[in-house]
């Protein structure tokens, strides 16, 4: 589980994905959940890093479940075409629910 | 049309950050829904990451714009920068040079009221567009 | 739950999308059942408009579920070729056999 | 062959809808199916959109045909807009310039027992298609 703060650099989002990476070993991890709750915007620079994010976790083993994003986010992430390019990634509203959802993958 | 300006320098990444949470606050002054201020925040920070990635350094000008008793903002992203070879390319989705999403561009036109992108090879690109409240 | 009449326009659909979103939150909503049974033109704009706003229920962690397209209004879709932009998102023949996949989704 | 015309301009989204409803009254008058009134109308929708999204204005002639005991309607959406710099292109499944699905034109053709479009740059484009009772 992790939370994601606005405005993480490129070098922030390689670490966070490296660290990601080698805690599924350790802690045999089944699903990640990002926090989206503090972003208060989504960019093409960011929606491609969770994309990459997201693919080192599948082939590492695991599901990634994005959560927490905002109404006015979703809104503008479909209007600049950025939506799509999650596809495949599961998402839910809050981390309570992203919770549950990781438990029922589990 | 009057205007006011407000210049953001863009150095780094950390600007990119600056200049659309300026771009927010104009917003929510000129009272702009939440959700334009989060349209808006976002084409900013898709331009002013583009200085940042092609062109090094450049600025982000803001202003209040409005005809009439309409209100709205204006945007520009400037630089120096290499500019852009084929514009008319670099405006369709999915189109990037830098390995990234290209959604940039044709992103914000989308969303903009006005959209324009003026660039010469060798000497820079500036690319300006306009929202309304509404 | 919504019911869409024919004549939206952009700006109601727009606000449509932005409520929506925003409700999900309040609601802890799992799940969005878009009547649309009233729908007698099912164009590229309102699928295009649908497929947006779908979009925008993902990211917002929940499920869109279509009901109530008419026959001659999904023969119409099919052959535009609008059929297959709508692919991944939910349907069901009614609004009862909607509000039952719902449930079982939550 | 005996004409009969009904014209709809088109000015704004509103207009759409009147459009696509007095294509399916007088399809229903001549005796189209329910699904082929709804072809018809889906056609008319796509036409008269694009005649506001592209062209602002513009409008929408409705006629009832015959050749012998044969009945039909004729649809054509006409405007004065900028018209279409590569025809072929718009005739593509998935081309747009609108960020839309671009289905409309290649869509219509596909349903219409006829179907031209005729555009000059900088000042026009006319989509004419016709639909016949089977
Ligand atoms: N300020 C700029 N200076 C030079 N080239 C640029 C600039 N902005 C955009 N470009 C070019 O246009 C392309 C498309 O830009 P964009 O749509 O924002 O996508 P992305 O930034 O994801 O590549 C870029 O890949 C780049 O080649
Ligand atoms: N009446 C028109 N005037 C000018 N351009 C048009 C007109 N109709 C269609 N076009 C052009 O043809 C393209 C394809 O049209 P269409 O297949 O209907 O798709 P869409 O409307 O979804 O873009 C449009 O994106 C536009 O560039």
């Amino acid at each position: 589980m992790a939370s994601i703060q606005s405005a993480l650099t490129d070098a922030d989002w390689m670490k966070l994905s490296a660290d990601l990476s080698s805690q599924i070993g350790e802690l045999r991890a089944r699903a990640v959940v990002l926090d989206l709750t503090l972003m208060d915007v989504m960019d093409s620079f960011a929606t491609r890093v969770l994309r990459t994010l997201a693919q080192t976790v599948t082939l590492r083993g695991a599901q990634t479940i994005l959560v927490g994003i905002q109404p006015d986010v979703a809104i503008a992430m479909v209007q600049l075409g950025l939506a799509q390019r999650l596809d495949g990634i599961l998402t839910a509203l809050n981390l309570e629910h992203g919770l549950d959802m990781a438990e029922a993958l589990v | 049309m009057s205007q006011e300006y407000q210049r953001v320098p863009i150095k780094s990444e950390a600007d990119i950050v600056l200049a659309r949470q300026g771009g927010r606050r104009l917003a929510a002054e000129l009272g702009f829904s939440s959700t334009d201020q989060t349209l808006l925040a976002t084409a900013i920070s898709e331009l002013a990451r583009n200085v940042v990635q092609y062109a090094g350094t450049g600025e982000v000008l803001l202003s209040a714009i409005a005809i009439g008793s309409r209100r709205g903002i204006q945007v520009s992203a400037m630089d120096q920068g290499p500019g852009i070879s084929d514009p008319e390319l670099a405006m369709r989705d999915g189109y990037s040079t830098g390995g990234s999403l290209g959604l940039g561009l044709p992103g914000t036109r989308r969303l903009a009221d006005d959209f324009s992108l003026v660039t010469v090879l060798g000497e820079g690109t500036t690319v300006t567009f306009k929202m309304w409240v509404r």
